[in-house]
């Protein structure tokens, strides 16, 4: 069987460690104990498994981890070392925009990658710009919600 | 007790911050030392016998530790329970198979295990087991398997594994004296639960032989059926309830957990299980299609006369919750309406469609889909307002059940959250797309909360006062994401006087916590809920005795508020709780207590007649939307939609809230765009891009509104609402689309083409 | 450091691994093979609780290093079972109560199968002298003799 | 057993040499959004996957002179974010925000999306209507294709196995300028489209001087309607135009039926599309 080693940094740290050609990042990650990134369904239906990779958000199942070779990954734990994510982590809390909790490490990842290149979004561009991340529970609403409350404290 | 601390507020969730931060370990995120990967082998055909497996080249395969079939399996043959101790009787026991014997009954049904060193090499294996497979025709159409000669889906000489009756009145008298007469079949479609967290688990042997599974399910009291399949006694199998990534009746029945504990068993190694998203939507239960034949009656002035109803539910493979789903469906078919003249007549059949089981809200959507679309059609033709017809048939409180004659003695909010819903709808909304027209829909109905009560339902509660004033609570309420543990917490936070942060909570684990019961049928908050209450307040009424007799003042003038027990005429009299607690232990008072709270048990009723008490209590509800149907390509937009019903009390109002959110939009998605299509047992949906449930794109923003009567059966007189969330809202979308462009769907879901086909006849005749 | 691949068999299972020159054997067998029965005691030979057997005899696993072991054959107390049958020792140290807090009876078991293996029916002084090197602090070792001297000429069987 | 390779190559040229060296068992690996689902469900096995998402200058978008170019390796999101295609070529634009979600358009890329040749690509339909060439290379060769000529079934395409898209390309004209995309699907996000539509069209005094017309998901591949595009030439624009154009719509296209639709109402909505389509362009 044909090994590589992968080398990224992952949340701010290195990360050097083997894989095979085929095997997605989502599996890497989860491998390597990054279980928050979630695995709902392997075909870049449902956005539980997204993470920021060099400031994009990306699916990690439909990518190869050999692929991120030297890049830079955020997932949702990394996500209180930085200012806008403690924020957003509050702002789901208390909102209620959290119930099963499946969704919410994509969904809240999402939101930190728009929110970054979009401080000040309606409700109705929150939607668009999370609608490759399932929910089944919320129906959304409170994560809209939730999202928006930190868009509105940026405008102050 | 004075007014409420923290019972009413908003609370955030006991459990949302290991959630957003990714910390929470759901059951796929968990591993051990040497853990082998399991696959599960699953038919081709939705009908066959099954000639021969081979399984000696996927043995051979390096790194396989073991290849089970059905002849491995102790007990291959059991019955479906959900977590009832007690005797129900034969009819709601169905025969359950762990692994295809013989004859295979759907497409999917597990066939063989594997347990392997990693997952490649599992599948590997999988490919390389030979089964031989003798096609049978099978029967996919529930009427059709109705039918004398029709395939046995089963063993028995029928399909029909369930019959179910109730009523009252004279329906023929009732028709003769009606001056209207509306007839109709409606149809609803297979729905799959769509949770994001897939089934999953692991098991493994501890030093003392007893099988622990850490599965994310909605039912801990499952280890008896496993035990039983296994052969062991009760107590050496252990069940580590995970909070799941959403369960909506999915995760009811028991999924991975057999397989995981013969692999372990088998291996004595910690053995992995968790679905694939096709497996999950190819192989775990479904929500019921319903043939559902209606015929009301009203008089001129509007008032309903005569209901006559027959529903026919698919039950797939296996007869799983079917039986009771029916049940439920038959004691709902009238809706929340007085009938003088009733009869409802309900089948339940086996196909060789994947098995469908609970599916939140468990027989009530069915139903509501029927009565409310009709309400909606006697009120046109009778040119009477939607609203005011509701008003003039709706249950209130005192009145009966009008298909079972259960009467209401709690509060019954109807018409009022009728009204609510209506109302906040709002200023119509200005559309200048002459493409579009709006519509707008009203849709009341009614689901009960708990479990019937001839099921003698019961939970336990554990609430201890560590000696520094924390609090300990162990129960076994499994949580799939609705705040059921979180609730129990802000229960003794209320009673004892201490904040969220300092009570801690062991949940959902067969050797530590006493059985809640399951988290279905709506019922955490009502059982679980009275439980923790119980046994909350019998500490608070030992600690309140020692610090009156310490303060020397009446009992009754004392509360325990921010961790001191105060004399509530005078806040500078106090004691630190933690002051009493040790006086109480110096005492040897104890300042633990496991509380039961039962239901209210009746008999199983004659279920060719059901009468009088099924259910403790029923929650009411109401929804309204507003949708734009596009005229030329048969799109509908929901624009708005409100959501109101009576919840007793809101113990928590954000997770109240979330419930009535989430579950209209899972009513919508059943509405507009979801089926699990079945062509001749085949699944051609097995995944996201094919069953499609909304996106936040998809969604309008929902008004949710709350009416607190306190008329529940629950803690400060709360309702259950998981399920009644989810119940009422197709129909109103079917509503809307029928006021909007004059096409009555009949036939979810509402999709583009069907309200094309009737909007464009003669197009679609040539 | 680089790493070199060895293969043997342990408990009747081939394994390749690739193991560090200067690993342990103990950690090896603990570690990456995930069998912990062998026990960690004091790391330098004192207590014969990593005792397994390698090529039949008796070694320290906690002073072997793991690159000797490659080609050859490794029994821990893992090993010892037929299935759900216990080996003959390791019903005796149960009938005889030789087991109290039980982080010995690894070592101890094994100890004594070598010994038994050469020399099927043992005086309880030969006992006493082939087990020294393994301590027990629980039993005072009169059940742990009686239960070995209750095994003489049972072993040539199994 | 199943067994992959992994080459990471840096320039196109080294590409070209794997592909001609690997032939068949090379699998080109970009945006991925395909490979790994189709490597789950076992559709690719064993291949040498050779992954070009780092090759600059299979990227970005240019314009030289008259045409636009578009490296295959461009995301979906970067076309979004193209001040050049929003002007060239709208309904390319459209459509790019139609596609798939938010998070799937940073990594799904142009060329990708052609060479799955889905009957339902939605960068195809609106490069069909633009009339985009597909510059495609291997060490032997290079050659121009139409992109028109490109598809010859569902996921069936004219590319050799030694071949690879090096660029796409379309003109900077009047017509493509005034372009429109509409996309139907079951949902408003991560939907595939049941019908899909582009035109482009170019209108001299009240006349029809040239028009293009691409429809997906009505057909076994993405399609050109050129005789409607042929029976409106010329013509002055008027609703009984329009009316007859319809039929001929329903007509000309060729669809199936599945669990989207039934082939009637993709028959019947595909002139409802073309009707909004054209109005777009023509009010």
């Amino acid at each position: 069987m044909e090994e590589h080693r992968v080398e990224l940094t992952v949340n701010g740290e290195r990360i050097s460690s083997a894989t095979k050609p085929e095997e997605s990042l989502l599996k890497f990650l989860r491998r390597n104990d990054f279980t928050e990134v979630k695995c709902g369904c392997e075909k870049g239906e449902c956005g539980t498994c997204t993470v920021i990779i060099n400031k994009k958000t990306v699916k990690s199942c439909i990518m190869l981890a050999l692929q991120t070779n030297g890049k830079e990954i955020w997932t949702a734990k990394g996500l209180e070392k930085q200012e806008l994510g403690r924020r957003l982590q509050e702002s789901f809390v208390n909102t209620g925009a959290i119930q099963c909790g499946f969704c919410t490490p994509g969904m809240i990842i999402t939101a930190k990658n728009y929110l970054d290149q979009n401080p000040l979004p309606d409700k109705e561009e929150i939607k668009k710009a999370i609608s490759g991340n399932l929910c089944r529970c919320t129906g959304y609403k409170k994560i809209v919600d939730a999202i928006y409350a930190v868009a509105v404290e940026n405008q102050k | 007790m004075s007014e409420f601390k923290v019972v009413g507020k908003p609370m955030p969730r006991d459990d949302a911050w290991a959630k957003v931060r990714g910390d929470l370990k759901y059951a796929d995120d968990f591993s051990l030392p040497g853990m082998l990967y399991a696959k599960v082998l699953r038919s081709k055909y939705p009908a066959a016998k099954i000639i021969s497996i081979n399984i000696s080249k996927a043995e051979q395969l390096e790194g396989v530790r073991a290849v089970l079939t059905a002849k491995d399996v102790p007990h291959n043959e059991t019955v479906t329970r959900f977590g009832q101790s007690l005797e129900v009787g034969k009819g709601f026991e169905g025969l359950y198979r762990v692994l295809a014997d013989k004859k295979v009954r759907f497409m999917g049904e597990a066939a063989a295990l594997v347990a392997a060193d990693t997952e490649e090499i599992a599948e590997e294996a999988l490919d390389l087991i030979e089964v031989e497979y003798e096609p049978l025709p099978g029967v996919f159409d529930p009427i059709e398997a109705m039918k004398p000669g029709a395939y046995l889906v089963g063993e028995k000489n029928t399909n029909i594994i369930g019959e179910f009756g109730c009523g009252q009145g004279d329906i023929e008298r009732g028709f003769a004296e009606a001056d209207i007469i509306i007839e109709d079949t409606y149809k609803v479609p297979f729905v799959d639960h769509a949770y994001l967290e897939t089934e999953g688990g692991i098991a493994w042997i501890d030093d003392y032989g007893v099988i622990n599974i850490r599965v994310g399910s909605q039912v801990i009291e499952h280890f008896r059926d496993v035990a039983d399949v296994l052969g062991l006694p009760h107590n050496k199998v252990r069940y580590i309830g995970t909070m799941m990534g959403g369960g909506f009746g999915g995760k009811e029945d028991i999924t991975v957990e057999t397989y995981l504990a013969l692999l372990t068993w088998k291996t004595k190694k910690p053995v992995r299980l968790v679905y694939t998203r096709e497996e999950s939507i190819l192989c775990h239960s479904k929500r019921h299609p319903f043939v559902m034949r209606y015929k009301v009656g009203a008089r001129k002035d509007g008032k309903l006369n005569a209901l006559d109803a027959e529903l026919i539910s698919d039950a797939g493979a296996y007869p799983y919750l079917s039986p009771w789903v029916t049940l439920y469906a038959t004691v709902n078919a009238a809706g929340p309406y007085c009938i003088a003249n009733v009869r409802v007549k309900s089948y339940c059949v086996l196909t060789n469609n994947t098995f469908t089981s609970a599916n939140r809200g468990f027989g009530a959507p069915q139903p509501n889909v029927v009565y409310e679309s009709l309400m909606d059609e006697l009120a046109e033709k009778l040119n009477i307002d939607p609203l005011e017809i509701r008003r003039i048939n709706c249950l209130t409180t005192g009145k009966a059940l009008s298909t079972t004659g259960q009467i209401f003695k709690t509060h019954v909010a109807l018409p009022e959250v009728a009204e609510k819903a209506w109302a906040a709808l709002g200023e119509p909304t200005e559309f200048k797309d002459e493409n579009k027209k709006i519509g707008r829909g009203l849709a009341i109905g009614l689901m009960s909360y708990g479990r019937m009560t001839f099921l003698h339902d019961s939970s336990r509660s554990f609430v201890k006062l560590e000696s520094d004033g924390s609090v300990l609570i162990r129960s076994g309420i499994p949580d799939l994401g609705g705040g059921q543990v979180s609730l129990l917490c802000q229960i003794a936070a209320e009673e004892l006087g201490v904040p969220m942060s300092r009570i801690k909570i062991y949940y959902s684990d067969t050797a530590l916590t006493p059985l809640a019961g399951t988290t279905t049928a709506t019922r955490q908050t009502y059982m679980s809920g009275n439980a923790t209450l119980k046994a909350a307040r019998e500490i608070r009424k030992r600690v309140i005795n020692k610090a009156a007799e310490l303060l020397n003042v009446n009992p009754d003038k004392l509360d325990i508020i921010n961790e001191k027990v105060i004399v509530n005429y005078d806040q500078s009299q106090y004691l630190p709780l933690v002051k009493v607690i040790k006086a109480c232990n110096t005492a040897g008072i104890e300042l633990f207590y496991v509380a039961q709270f039962n239901a209210p048990f009746t008999i199983t009723p004659d279920l060719s007649n059901i009468r009088g008490m099924t259910f403790p209590d029923f929650t009411f509800g109401a929804q309204a939307v507003e949708v734009a149907v596009d005229t030329e390509t048969g799109q509908v937009e929901v624009l708005k939609l409100t959501t109101c019903y009576d919840v007793g009390k809101a113990i928590n109002p954000l997770s109240v809230e979330g419930q009535m959110e989430g579950g209209s939009i899972y009513g919508m998605g059943y509405a507009l765009m979801e089926e699990v299509i079945m062509e001749k047992g085949i699944t051609m949906t097995p995944s996201y891009a094919e069953y499609i449930i909304p996106t936040a794109a998809d969604v309008p923003e929902v008004k949710a509104i709350l009416v607190e009567s306190g008329g529940g059966l629950g803690p400060y007189g709360a309702k259950g609402i998981g399920e009644p969330a989810c119940s009422i809202i197709a129909p109103a979308i079917l509503n809307a689309i029928y006021d909007a462009v004059g096409v009555r769907i009949k036939n979810l879901p509402a999709t583009p083409e069907k309200i094309i086909r009737a909007l464009k006849k003669d197009f679609f005749k040539k | 450091m680089k790493k070199v691949e060895i293969e043997f068999t342990i408990n009747d299972k081939k394994r390749k691994l690739s193991v560090k020159p200067n690993d342990l054997l103990i950690n090896i067998i603990r570690n990456d093979l995930y069998l912990t029965g062998s026990k960690y005691g004091c790391g330098i030979g004192e207590c014969g609780t990593c005792t397994v057997l390698l090529n039949s005899e008796p070694v320290l696993s906690c002073l072997t290093l793991a690159i000797t072991v490659d080609g050859k054959e490794i029994t821990t107390i893992e090993g010892l079972d037929r299935g759900d049958e216990l080996h003959p020792l390791q019903k005796a140290f149960l009938k005889n109560g030789a087991v109290q807090c039980g982080f010995c009876t690894p070592g101890m078991i094994l100890t004594a199968t070598a010994l038994l293996k050469e020399n099927p029916n043992p005086t309880e002084d030969e006992i006493r002298e082939y087990m020294r090197g393994n301590l027990c602090r629980c039993t005072g070792y009169n059940q742990i003799i009686t239960a070995i001297k209750s095994c003489e000429n049972k072993l040539k069987t199994s | 057993m199943n067994q992959f390779k992994y080459i990471s190559p840096k320039t196109k040229d080294e590409v070209l040499e794997i592909l001609k060296e690997e032939n068949i068992r090379a699998c080109l690996v970009a945006g991925c959004t395909n490979v790994l689902p189709n490597i789950r469900d076992k559709k690719i096995v064993s291949k040498v996957l050779v992954n070009i998402s780092d090759i600059e200058e299979l990227k970005g978008i240019s314009k030289e002179q008259d045409k636009i170019c578009i490296g295959p390796l461009t995301t979906i999101a970067e076309l979004i974010n193209s001040e050049v295609i929003l002007k060239e070529g709208k309904g390319l634009h459209q459509a790019a925000e139609q596609f798939a979600d938010p998070i799937v358009r940073n990594s799904a890329t142009v060329g990708g999306n052609l060479v799955d040749a889905s009957p339902a690509a939605d960068m195809a339909v609106p490069l069909l209507a633009l009339d985009a060439i597909l510059k495609i290379e291997s060490v032997e060769r290079k050659r121009d294709v139409r992109l028109k000529d490109f598809f010859i079934g569902p996921e069936k395409t004219i590319l050799q196995e030694d071949e690879m898209i090096t660029g796409i390309e379309f003109e900077s004209s009047n017509i493509n300028k005034n372009g429109y995309f509409i996309k139907l699907g079951l949902r408003k996000a991560m939907a595939i489209a049941v019908a899909s539509i582009a035109v482009n069209l170019e209108v001299r005094e009240n006349k029809i001087a040239r028009i293009r017309i691409a429809m997906g998901s009505v057909a076994p591949t993405p399609i050109r309607l050129t005789v409607i595009e042929e029976f409106l030439k010329n013509n002055e624009v008027n609703d009984g135009l329009i009316e007859e154009a319809i039929n001929k719509v329903h007509e000309e296209v060729d669809p199936i039926s599945d669990i989207r639709a039934s082939e009637e109402y993709r028959r019947y909505v595909s002139g409802i599309l073309f009707k909004r389509a054209f109005e777009k362009l023509t009010l």
